[in-house]
């Protein structure tokens, strides 16, 4: 009954891993209140996209994850 | 017809343009792009990360997308990913095609978007610290000349 | 800085773009164009000619030029004379510079001049007999975009 | 007493040579004189730019050339 949290670029320096796994069922609330700190912080305030399972979704409140899913936290990719 | 790839070794631009010349031998011109870890502002190191079940898949999206909006023979793009150098190649793009107006345009489109709408994370090794780099407003200018 | 020549025989883009690459360590990328007699349309070979009095030195005030508009660490302009085969590069340009639109922009216009406003004369043999090649109006509306 | 013609392009092809010597000194008008047939056509009519010893000159009628001096017939460059 678990879910893999990904997290890419600052997000998995903030977070000390690069992946996590959390309890199944996840939607965007008990995620946010999962991480703690900057890490949540980042992740509430800070333009991360979200995808599940390879797709990012439209909107991160539609977050809807179940257990096996991969969770990925993407924070916005870097300028050239 | 086209050749999208990750690399996490040495991205050497010279030997992939040969192979891309000799697999589109009927292509009038070719044009290409280089980018490469500048040697300057005291970067140290620069590490790209990716997430592969986006980063490639994004990468493939965007030569389907350059190959049906210009009349290409074909397209390459290499990326690098993983810890380099300054003066190592990051990133090598190529459109070949009949017309040399289609080639640059579709080389620079391929560019603007890897540099700003692809899934890679950077940051640079300075004075003995990781630094990750934000988005820049300028990339966002580049990209809506395709608009 | 500028690598301006003009060859009489082969002319291999590999190699003088690695050399290129490696005379501007600092150039945060390389924009390169290739051109090549097109294996079509029935053209059997095709004839460059020149004037050494105007040819070499125009292509050099071309390059200074492409120096003066757009801040370049380097231009190199390859130019092949004589009888070439269908598949044949004819022409490299290459373009270094710190951000990649100049390098694209210059490697453009150097080729849009050296398309129609270079001193070569072109012939092409398709079923054993030389045409001469005339000017092309679209050429002149692809060097307005430089005024 | 004598200037190089050089042909270029077509007209080498109209001229049968590439190259030819002619009496110094010569103008527009005894250049046209000089030429006759196709070659003769060409010239006249082609849009043809002079260049004197490695330099076009502005206006075929100002051509001035004296003895030693290179004379080069320019036809309009191919197109791309």
């Amino acid at each position: 009954m678990s879910i893999k949290l990904v997290f890419l670029g600052k997000l998995a320096d903030l977070a000390g891993v690069s992946e996590r796994e959390v309890d199944a069922p996840l939607d965007w609330g008990s995620l946010t209140e999962e991480l703690d700190g900057a890490l949540g912080d980042a992740v509430a305030c800070g333009k991360i996209k979200v995808a599940v399972n390879g797709t990012v979704i439209p909107e991160n409140s539609a977050l809807a994850a179940s257990d096996g899913d991969e969770v990925a936290l993407l924070p916005p990719v870097s300028g050239g | 017809m086209n050749d999208v790839r990750l690399l996490d070794s040495a991205l050497v631009p010279e030997a992939a343009l040969a192979r891309f010349g000799q697999d589109h031998p009927a292509a009038g011109g070719i044009a290409s792009f280089v980018g490469k870890v500048r040697p300057d502002d005291g970067v140290e190191a620069l590490e790209l990360s990716h997430y592969p079940p986006l980063t490639l898949p994004g990468m493939v999206a965007l030569a389907t997308q350059a190959l049906a909006r210009w009349p290409l023979d074909g397209l390459l793009i290499h990326h690098r990913v993983g810890i380099m150098q300054p003066g190592e190649p990051i990133v090598l793009v190529a459109a070949a095609a009949r017309h040399r107006r289609d080639a640059f345009e579709a080389a620079e489109f391929a560019m603007d978007h890897l540099k700003s709408d692809a899934w890679f994370w950077k940051r640079e090794l300075r004075a003995g610290t990781w630094h990750w780099i934000e988005p820049r407003a300028h990339d966002h200018a580049d990209l809506k000349r395709w608009k």
